[in-house]
């Protein structure tokens, strides 16, 4: 019991202290994820009381046992003396669990109102789940200001953005536990969630509903910035692909239009144009690579090209029979892509 | 005791039984990368429409024409790279149906792959290079299914999509006969 | 020796009867009895065993995901081996371990509870093992042949559709439910029955062992829950295997309807599995603080209440799918309301121990472990139930470490204190008590170093069902102390397995009633005859053997020499009817053996479905095939029996 | 020796009929599991037909005439059910024979009828959801039929080639009470099946 109690010391004092990461629900860094919180620092008190409460009872039975000499005599049957102060005290503690009951389906209810507030001028994106990948897009006015981008989301601090969800195989969840809760993409239906952070800084979101063998490698980069710098994110992602200029790059570009890469990927301005694997147009802008799985340097992106089942096993980008320069060719071109 | 070790005796029979006949169909090859050496057995002589269907037989096909995850994946990329555009969902538009027992280039997997891989006349693409060997292999055990071809335990029912054909899985099997009349080929 | 020790056994009091009874009840020797018999007790002794073995196998496979976890990007396991693992897992420990065990425990003990020869329906109990027997089995086969489950216990669709889980996995694990569904719909008709018409005269709703009730809530809430899912896996595996398009949203269907029909019984499946646990609690906590039940109509109600409640709350399985959020709230305030019922029970049970005279061994260490991490579990429950902090922690660590709370606090510790309590009833042998509280210690502990960090990792950002994480992420740490406790976990429960089974044979006698409990199963020698009772007990009070001292009153009257059991009134337990019961019979295995039969080949041809069913018929034909009446055996005189019309 | 008997059970009656028997309870505990699963293949036809845009999805509702004959003979089958569940009580040997065979023999024509029904479906299970829980609706209720046909057949043969006594009586009691259940599961059916579409297209 002792254990369970220094466990419970433990957590508060964990859960106090709130330690930073960029996925962690207890570092909340959005009015959304602020919301939620209050609600867990209320469920943690009164729980937590309830629970100090029950052990203080069970201690007390325990130690009174202690005290009492061991007679193996008839069992106690009627009704004892004591029975009057335990029925007072049950009732007591039955008022106890109803008036917190009720506290916390209050908040919960307040906090759920609170998170169905949008806010004004929300930015829109629409976010479609793939096994195992995420598909970005800004809706812009019209199409020469839709932005395409993958396994990454930028946002500007301080504004609202309502996330459009779909998915197109299987049931998928977007969770930002800094920013907000997890509401899932589910085939066939279209779900909405409200993330408006509130201080600048990188965060990662993960894939939180099981969804075949790369669950556990479905992530994604999240990067609050100031509105400026998002706006001029934004501008320069609207930009087409710019032709390479090196003949490495450009044999490159050759390669990755002439074997498979073309097949599933897009690179806007060029002949590349199919979207079934991630927009690759400004790759190397993305900080991580393969949903989230390898950070976005050179050595990685060759590994990942060469051997995308040795780094996610089962992932649907196949390996592609490259030889050692025409991978390196690849991937110099891939690294054009700003 | 005696009819327990009878029972274990037997249980590893049925058990291994079950093994030989699951093994292939069941199978999960993740790293799906067999030996790429191109489509080795299948030479162009042999292909011409109607053929019977001589070609010896590659090791790879029995590898990919009776396995459910094969097969799923040949669905997959049947969608995603767009061979509905001209053959539909298999009934055929543009390109011919697969779903008929009409063959012109063969039926067996070996042969289908060989028609992505090297394309056909009138209209059909090839596909070498543009799509790794795995990857086709997949499609063409996918599309010999169509037909009511693969192992019925192997095969899919229905996608998860507008209901464009009947389950894959109960289907009449329509054995491949080829077409033995070369004048048919080309568009209908 | 106390006075309550020396009440005679039931059993004692004619040698010469108690042979004639024996035979009469006895399984025949050998093979043929083991296959033929429908002894409540021999098949509740063989379910428990089957239960723990997957228990155990279960067990094993979370280590095997423990040692994955233990570091970050660990190649320990390939993801799709770890699905399967976790799959497995979940279904071993949901279908053929936590439900199936609290029946068998049912199987052995509500009889004895209740002062009863033998269950309703015998034969039932016999088919129910068969069957379930017959579907675990099935589903390691499957797993050795790398054909097992990969898209969890919940199966959600259209992971588990025919486009995104090819060939056979899905369909085998959809049809290992049907076989657990049917073995439990049997088993609970058997039980809820035997609770309701064959309790000793005298034994009214109102003394009724809390045992008894909460199995009888139990038994109630699996035939109105199990159907749901039941209708989930068929139109799962109707859409796997001709087409159908229940889950097809392009046409129609839809694959929130699966989520909603899978917790509508998936919710009161949690308290299916921890009723019979309460149960438990409520007959160890009486018997070792040598008091009775403090609060016992409040207790009934809340066993009431609960079963009840169980039904509203399935969608808060489903906050995160963007339903409605007025809707949700519902949920969230019937969610909570369950804290009170609960809340009730843990104050009445320490009330028990705190004014009784508690005696601190091993099953009631049990019991005190129970409250102290089921209380936490139920807790982060009430966490769940709103909908903002749900969204957080939903399908994360923290979630996984609620429901082990909830399912190991609050089933498996009360399980593991039961079956040692029962233990000398069951085998006439004492387990070894220095053993027993090592091994509670162990397990104790063990659980809350596996669970305990869980909680932190779930608000660190783990998802669950992962099958490895990044280092960066920062979980290792909590990670390795987790599979630590585990392993800790894992001695603790071979430790309690080894004492049973060395105590099975070498264990001190126990005697009738070792621990000087109050109830009928205690009235009868230690293991019980065949036929349970030589006299049919008559019960005045609702702890029989403390109420009545000594002289347990007894009724006399029942064949001996044809198996008879007393049918009493459903509310009063007044003698209404005496009616025959079955002997030993093939027909349970024959026919277990045709509906696996039938259920195995529908997954390879939905024509079998017709030419098997066939068999099924045949075996039931012979199954009920009229016997030389009972009426006709025992020359009953044949005056208008009860119910007939004038 | 002190044993303390207070009573003497060997007078009681060895068969009851209804709650006083087990059997009525097996029935009973069936007849509990098979409500809620129709109730729950109900909602789910409710919980499809709510989400759809025009229902049937894509497809003319089932003809009626079939269903509505089921429905007529289901209803006419009550009244030799409840005579045949007196006489039973009765324990009248003659008259039970006689309306077991009547009510067998209006089941098995109810499994004509229902043969006749699934071609006037218009539409297949494959086609889409509609078509699904339709069929899955239809194949459920079929399911009982058969499952009480041979209940009832199996008796009455039995009351035409065993010795009947009360536990035998009691057992065509249970079967009576079985088939009304049948007979009440359908009505929601029909409903769902051959009205739903029409009202609510």
């Amino acid at each position: 019991m002792n254990g369970a109690l220094r466990g419970l010391v433990l957590l508060a004092a964990l859960t106090l202290a709130a330690c930073h990461g960029p996925q962690n629900i207890l570092d909340p860094a959005g009015k959304q994820a602020q919301d939620i919180d209050v609600v867990w620092r209320t469920m943690l008190v009164v729980c937590g009381l309830m629970y100090l409460l029950v052990m203080a009872f069970l201690g007390s039975a325990l130690w009174r046992a202690r005290r009492k000499p061991s007679d193996d005599a008839l069992p106690i049957q009627s009704r004892t003396a004591a029975e009057g102060v335990l029925d007072r005290t049950l009732t007591g503690w039955i008022g106890l669990i109803v008036t917190g009951l009720i506290v916390l389906v209050s908040v919960s209810f307040l906090v759920d109102r609170s998170l169905a507030d949008v806010g004004p001028d929300p930015l829109r994106i629409k976010v479609t789940a793939n096994q195992w990948w995420w598909d970005v897009e800004y809706q812009g006015q019209g199409p020469s200001e839709r932005v395409l981008t993958a396994n990454e989301l930028r946002l500007p601090v301080g504004r609202p953005a309502v996330v459009e969800l779909h998915a197109n195989d299987v049931i998928h969840s977007f969770w930002v536990p800094n920013l907000s809760g997890k509401t899932d993409l589910i085939p066939g239906r279209v779900n909405f969630i409200t993330l408006t952070p509130t201080r600048t800084g990188a965060f990662r979101g993960q894939c939180a509903e099981f969804c075949g063998l790369e669950h556990a490698k479905m992530a994604f980069d999240v990067q609050v910035t100031s509105p400026q710098e998002f706006e001029a994110w934004r501008r320069s992602q609207l930009a087409r692909a710019a032709d390479p200029t090196g003949p490495l790059e450009i044999q490159g570009k050759q390669i990755f239009n002439g074997k498979a890469c073309a097949m599933c990927h897009r690179v806007q301005g060029t002949d590349a144009g199919a979207g079934i694997g991630p927009d690759l147009t400004h790759l190397k802008s993305r900080a991580t690579i393969a949903a989230g799985t390898l950070p976005n340097t050179r050595g990685d992106l060759q590994a990942w090209v060469a051997d995308p089942q040795g780094v996610k096993p089962g992932t649907t980008m196949p390996r592609v029979p490259l030889t050692a320069s025409e991978l390196n060719a690849v991937v110099a071109y891939l690294e054009t892509l700003r | 005791m005696v009819a327990s070790a009878w029972g274990g005796r037997m249980f590893v029979v049925l058990a291994t039984a079950c093994c030989l006949t699951a093994c292939n169909r069941e199978n999960r090859a993740l790293d799906a990368s067999p030996a790429e050496t191109g489509p080795r057995a299948v030479t162009v002589s042999d292909l011409y429409p109607g053929a019977p269907a001589p070609t010896p037989s590659d090791p790879r096909a029995q590898e990919y024409e009776g396995n459910a995850q094969h097969i799923a994946n040949g669905q997959r990329y049947y969608k995603w790279f767009n061979c509905s555009g001209c053959h539909f969902n298999g009934g055929g538009g543009i390109g011919p149906p697969l779903m008929d027992d009409k063959w012109r280039y063969g039926g067996s997997i070996e042969q289908i792959y060989a028609s992505i891989v090297q394309g056909r006349p009138n209209g059909m693409p090839a596909f070498k290079d543009k799509i790794p060997e795995a990857q086709v292999w997949e499609i063409a055990a996918y599309v010999r299914s169509l037909s009511g071809n693969a192992d019925k335990l192997a095969a899919p029912s229905r996608q998860d999509g507008i209901r464009a054909i009947p389950p894959i899985n109960n289907m009449d099997r329509a054995p491949p006969t080829g077409d033995p009349t070369p004048s048919m080929v080309g568009p209908r | 020796m106390s006075p309550v020790d020396a009440a005679p056994p039931a059993t004692a009091l004619d040698p010469e009867r108690e042979a004639r009874l024996a035979l009469t009840w006895a399984t025949p020797p050998g093979l043929w009895g083991w296959l033929t018999t429908v002894d409540p007790k021999e098949i509740g002794k063989r379910y428990v065993a089957t239960g723990l073995v997957f228990f155990v196998l279960g067990g094993l496979l979370a280590l095997l995901m423990r040692t994955q976890l233990a570091r970050p990007e660990s190649g320990l396991i390939s993801p799709d081996r770890y699905n399967q693992i976790f799959s497995m897992h979940g279904t071993t420990m949901m279908f053929l371990f936590a439900v199936p065990i609290m029946e068998a425990m049912a199987v052995y003990l509500v009889p004895l509870v209740v002062g009863a020869r033998t269950m309703a329906f015998p034969r039932l109990n016999a088919f129910s093992y068969w069957v379930y027997l017959a579907g675990g089995v099935m589903i390691y086969v499957a797993f050795l042949l790398n054909i097992a489950p990969e898209a969890g216990w919940t199966g959600y669709t259209p992971l588990s559709g025919p486009e995104y889980s090819p060939g056979k996995r899905t369909d085998i694990w959809a049809q290992m439910v049907t076989f657990t569904e049917v073995a439990a719909l049997a088993a609970a008709a058997s039980t809820a029955t035997t609770i309701l018409k064959l309790r000793a005269p005298g034994m009214t709703l109102a003394r009724m062992p809390l045992f008894a009730w909460a199995m009888l809530v139990t038994a109630f809430m699996i035939m109105l829950a199990m159907p749901a899912v039941m209708l989930a896996t068929s139109f799962l595996i109707s859409d796997r295997l001709v087409g159908t398009h229940f889950f097809n949203a392009p046409e129609g269907g839809d694959n929130l309807l699966y989520q909603h029909l899978f917790w509508f019984f998936g919710h009161p499946e949690v308290y299916i599995i921890f009723l019979p646990g309460l149960g438990m609690v409520s007959e160890i906590t009486q018997t070792f603080s040598r008091r009775t039940t403090f609060g016992y109509p409040l207790l009934v109600l809340a066993l009431l209440a609960i079963g009840f409640l169980a039904f509203g709350l399935w969608v808060h399985h489903m906050f995160t799918t963007g339903l409605p959020h007025m809707g949700n709230s519902f949920y969230t305030a019937a969610s909570m309301t369950i804290a009170l019922p609960s809340g009730i029970q843990i104050f009445c049970w320490i009330a028990t121990m705190w004014d009784g005279k508690p005696r601190f061994q091993t099953p009631l260490l049990f019991v005190v472990g129970f409250i102290i991490t089921f209380v936490l579990g139920g807790l982060s429950g009430v966490m769940l139930a709103s909908v903002p902090l749900d969204t957080q922690v939903h399908d994360t660590y923290f979630v996984v470490a609620h429901f082990h709370y909830v399912l190991i606090g609050g089933a498996v510790f009360p399980l593991l204190g039961g079956i040692f309590y029962w233990f000398p009833k069951v085998f006439g042998r004492m387990p070894n008590e220095t053993a027993g509280k090592w091994s509670f210690w162990l397990i104790f502990l063990g659980f809350h170093v596996a669970f305990f960090p869980m909680h932190l990792l779930g608000l660190w950002g783990m998802p669950r069902r992962v099958y490895t994480y990044p280092s960066e992420m920062g979980w290792a740490d909590m990670n390795l102390l987790s599979t630590a406790g585990s392993l800790v976990l894992a001695t603790g429960v071979g430790v309690y397995l080894l004492n049973l089974a060395i105590s099975w044979r070498r264990g001190r006698p126990a005697g009738p009633n070792p621990w000087q409990a109050g109830g009928l199963e205690w009235a009868t020698s230690s293991p019980p005859p065949p036929h349970n009772f030589g006299y049919t007990p008559f019960v005045e009070g609702r702890q029989p053997l403390w109420t009545s001292g000594p002289h347990l009153p007894l009724m006399d009257g029942l064949s001996l020499d044809h198996r008879e059991v007393l049918l009493t009134t459903v509310s009063d337990a007044a003698p209404d009817v005496r009616e025959g019961s079955p002997g030993p019979t093939l027909w349970p295995l024959l026919t277990g053996l045709a509906t696996t039969a039938l259920f195995v080949g529908s997954i390879f041809n939905e024509w079998l479905i017709v030419w098997l069913s066939i068999p099924v018929t045949l075996c039931v034909v012979g199954w009920f095939w009229p016997k030389p009446s009972h009426t006709s055996k025992v020359g009953a005189p044949e005056r208008t029996p009860p119910g007939a019309l004038a | 020796m002190s044993e303390r008997l207070v009573g003497d059970l060997s007078r009681l009656p060895s068969a009851g009929f209804s709650t006083h028997g087990l059997w009525f309870w097996a029935g009973m505990a069936f007849i509990l599991i098979e409500t809620t699963g129709f109730a729950l293949a109900g909602a789910s036809y409710i919980y499809l037909m709510n989400g759809a845009d025009a229902w049937p999805l894509d497809a003319p509702p089932p003809a009626l005439g079939w269903g509505t004959a089921m429905t007529a003979l289901l209803l006419i089958s009550l009244a030799p059910t409840m005579v045949l569940s007196h006489v039973a009580r009765m324990r009248d040997l003659k008259a039970t024979r006689f309306w077991a065979l009547v009510v067998g023999v209006l089941n098995g024509l109810a499994l004509v009828i229902r043969g006749f029904e699934f071609t006037s479906l218009n539409v297949r299970w494959d086609q889409d959801a509609y078509g699904s829980i339709t069929w899955a609706l239809m194949l459920l209720h079929t399911l009982h039929l058969v499952t009480d046909f041979i209940d009832t057949g199996l008796l009455t043969v039995f009351l035409f080639t065993h010795q009947v006594d009360t536990e035998r009586f009691s057992d065509v009691d249970d079967d009576a009470f079985y088939w009304m259940f049948v007979v009440a599961a359908w009505a929601p059916i029909y409903l769902l099946v051959y009205w739903a579409p029409r009202w609510l297209s």
